[in-house]
């Protein structure tokens, strides 16, 4: 369970938001909302760790992310606006290789596999350099069908994909989250999880003490 | 809320403090100053092998000493500042670079003139002037890097952990200068005979004392201006009577 | 699934730096050449005499290695910050240390090992001796890790900055100097007849300290960094 | 030994004084009129700032 309590956050002298507090039990899904600039990327980023909180506590199973570290971060699996794919490197080497840095060691017919499963039947073997945008963000989304992680943060996973491919990600979330998988993402095209309650946490921004508050 | 109290009204005391305070240190240095020379030039005698030449000692022994301790101090308030997060510690840090590179500067350029008419050459490759230019050349790193970080919490936190790395590099940048110096038989610098006059020892003392005076004010007047860059969206900011007017 | 260990994810990275390097071979190459050009460009510059050349050697051919390492390191961590690979990173599993270290010594195995293997056909130009040439060699393995190392610390430092490759020389070099010193002293001493040994082996010194300390502190600085 | 030698040997005091003391307190100079320009500047700045301030 991710716990969040009175998280306040800014970039450089601007307040980004305060007193943010919500839990995400096994099973949900929460969509962190909000115009540009209100910080939904940079809270996506604080759940990391990559950023450090002005105030406030992030809690995963009642312990602080903090002090968790490695623990936390194997249960955890971060997509953000970067692929972290190589160029110079087929999407089966890019797919094991970052597999491999989550901490699971992934045979090669599992990896191609999960690559025909997101529609790079053919290409799996093709330096990722020749493959258009929404290709090389389905070798990154690859990662979802072989990770074993209990929490997703997704930063706008829907970016650069058609209609075909949006719908393989609704799939896969609903997958995760029958397994009491745990999602929170952003994005600004529509996605619906079937059967799911959708919860949603709007970032507003002001000048000081902006609020987010679950629906 | 002890943490809050630390973070958010030390720069607030501190910049009244350091206000009251500036002129103080001013004032003693330049009068320590004064009373130092005239301990050096007048009441000092004469060295019997070095002549005249010595006196450059008054001001380039205090500004080495100065360098090398201020590079050590820059080096603590940026540990404080990264492990504990204290405001203050980074501010002071970040004003100390400039005084110390300064120091460093002037150490240079007094040993290099202290050194014709001792030696013959303007700069001869000794353990403790090298020593010095490298301390300059960390000093002006420092600088450099947080001065290239637009983010200051970024620039705080990145150029800190540089000045630690730094000071547990200076023994070791120390040591192996020396070794090279002994092995290649390089000139040293060395006072003549064993003992100093009393009125050298004094006129030092007092001088170093002077320009540790200076060099405390000057940090303190440039950590305010930085407490009001850095705080000017506080209100505290924009009660004080020099902001209002 | 199996589940990677401390070394086995320390293996990959390597093994992932090294594949990346074979893809982008001209990277390599192009290190290469800059030091073997530095090095040649010095007896064009002082006169051919051999004997002043032969004293010069060893300080000629530090130097450029050291200038040659610092010209790769740029190349450290930028390419995986720009691509998002360094926030995996972050996120795995093991200790970022453990990843750092990896990519360290990948970067040498690219950067610093092609040189030390060139050094003797160099140290051969200026008309070193066998033994001269041999303590050359083992001063160069045990000291251009080392640069890899404290460079790894700067290239984190000044991750994603304007101008950050001259920033990088201008924070890594001062902090090179002991290994440019005991490198250099150790060739002087095989003409000097002095110890070898004992510059030898404080650069062994500073290369175990360097392997206990800058993959942790690297680390943090990349954590500064990516904030 | 060039004439600045010879000079150097016939003064040393004035040497002394000239060469390291007027420099280091010339850098002192400086250095204290950089601290009060930046304090002006940044008072300059910071009113900016409440100003831009008062009229949102």
């Amino acid at each position: 369970m991710l716990e969040v309590s009175n998280l306040a956050c800014s970039r450089g002298d601007h307040r980004l938001f305060s007193g943010l507090s919500f839990a995400l039990h096994p099973g949900q899904i929460m969509q962190v909302q909000g115009e540009n600039g209100s910080g939904k990327t940079s809270l996506l980023r604080t759940l990391c760790g990559f950023l450090m909180p002005d105030e406030g506590d992030i809690l995963w199973n009642g312990s602080s992310v903090s002090e968790l570290q490695e623990e936390y971060y194997a249960e955890m699996l971060y997509l953000g606006h970067l692929n972290a794919i190589k160029d110079e490197l087929s999407g089966l080497e890019n797919l094991r290789i970052s597999a491999g840095m989550s901490g699971i060691e992934l045979s090669e017919k599992d990896a191609i596999a999960a690559l025909r499963r997101m529609g790079l039947k053919g290409r799996e073997l093709l330096p990722t350099k020749v493959l258009s945008q929404g290709q090389r963000r389905r070798v990154a989304l690859a990662r979802l069908l072989v990770s074993d992680a209990k929490l997703w943060v997704l930063d706008e996973p829907l970016a650069a994909l058609d209609v075909a491919a949006v719908a393989l990600i609704e799939e896969l979330i609903a997958e995760h989250l029958a397994r009491q998988g745990m999602v929170i993402f952003t994005t600004h095209q529509p996605l619906q999880v079937a059967g799911m309650e959708m919860r949603t946490l709007t970032l507003t921004r002001a000048g000081s003490g902006s609020r987010g508050r679950p629906a | 809320m002890a943490i809050n109290w630390f973070k958010y009204s030390a720069p607030t005391t501190f910049y009244g403090l350091a206000g009251k305070l500036i002129p103080w240190f001013g004032i003693s240095a330049a009068i320590l100053f004064a009373v130092g020379l005239y301990i050096g030039f007048y009441v000092a005698p004469t060295d019997y092998q070095q002549g005249e030449f010595y006196r450059i000692i008054f001001i380039h022994v205090p500004s080495s000493i100065i360098s090398m301790f201020l590079y050590l101090i820059m080096a603590g308030y940026a540990a404080l500042g990264l492990i504990f997060n204290t405001r203050l510690s980074s501010m002071m840090a970040t004003a100390i670079a400039p005084t110390g590179a300064l120091f460093a500067f002037i150490s240079l350029w007094t040993g290099a003139l202290w050194g014709k008419p001792m030696w013959g050459a303007w700069w001869v490759w000794d353990a403790r002037l090298t020593s010095e230019l490298i301390l300059l050349f960390l000093y002006l790193g420092y600088i450099a890097l947080h001065a290239s970080i637009d983010d200051p919490r970024r620039a705080d936190r990145a150029s800190a952990l540089l000045a630690i790395v730094g000071s547990v590099n200076v023994p070791i940048i120390y040591f192996s200068v020396k070794w090279w110096n002994t092995l290649h038989q390089g000139s040293t610098i060395k006072f003549s005979g064993t003992s100093m006059h009393v009125a050298m020892q004094q006129a030092m003392f007092i001088t170093l004392v002077a320009c540790w005076l200076y060099a405390i004010a000057v940090i303190l007047a440039r950590v305010r201006s930085i407490i009001l860059e850095r705080e000017r969206h506080t209100k505290w900011i924009t009660e004080l009577p020099e902001v209002k007017n | 699934m199996k589940k990677e260990t401390m070394s086995g994810l320390f293996m990959l990275v390597i093994r992932r730096d090294l594949m990346l390097a074979m893809r982008r071979r001209a990277d390599v190459l192009t290190t290469l050449i800059f030091f073997v050009m530095v090095v040649s460009l010095f007896p064009l510059g002082v006169g051919p005499e051999m004997d002043m050349l032969r004293k010069m050697a060893p300080g000629v051919l530090w130097v450029a290695a050291l200038l040659s390492s610092m010209l790769s390191l740029g190349r450290l961590f930028s390419a995986d910050h720009l691509d998002g690979t360094l926030e995996q990173m972050m996120l795995a599993p093991q200790s970022l240390s453990m990843l750092v270290l990896g990519k360290m010594v990948a970067h040498w195995m690219v950067s610093g090992l092609p040189l030390v293997l060139m050094a003797p056909v160099l140290g051969i130009q200026f008309d070193m001796s066998a033994e001269a040439l041999g303590v050359l060699i083992i001063g160069l393995l045990l000291g251009t890790p080392i640069l890899s190392m404290i460079g790894g610390i700067g290239a984190a430092l000044t991750l994603g900055l304007r101008g950050g490759g001259v920033l990088l020389s201008l924070l890594v070099l001062p902090l090179c100097i002991p290994v440019l010193i005991f490198g250099t002293g150790a060739v002087e001493a095989v003409s000097t007849g002095l110890s070898v040994a004992s510059h030898l082996s404080l650069l062994g010194a500073l290369l175990v300290l360097a392997l206990a300390f800058t993959p942790w502190v690297t680390a943090q600085a990349l954590r500064i960094s990516m904030e | 030994m060039n004439g600045l030698d010879i000079w150097m040997r016939e003064n040393p005091i004035t040497y002394v004084l000239l060469g390291s003391y007027a420099v280091a307190f010339l850098i002192f100079a400086v250095e204290i009129a950089m601290v009060r320009h930046k304090r002006k500047i940044t008072l300059q700045q910071v009113r900016l700032m409440r100003d831009a301030g008062d009229e949102e």
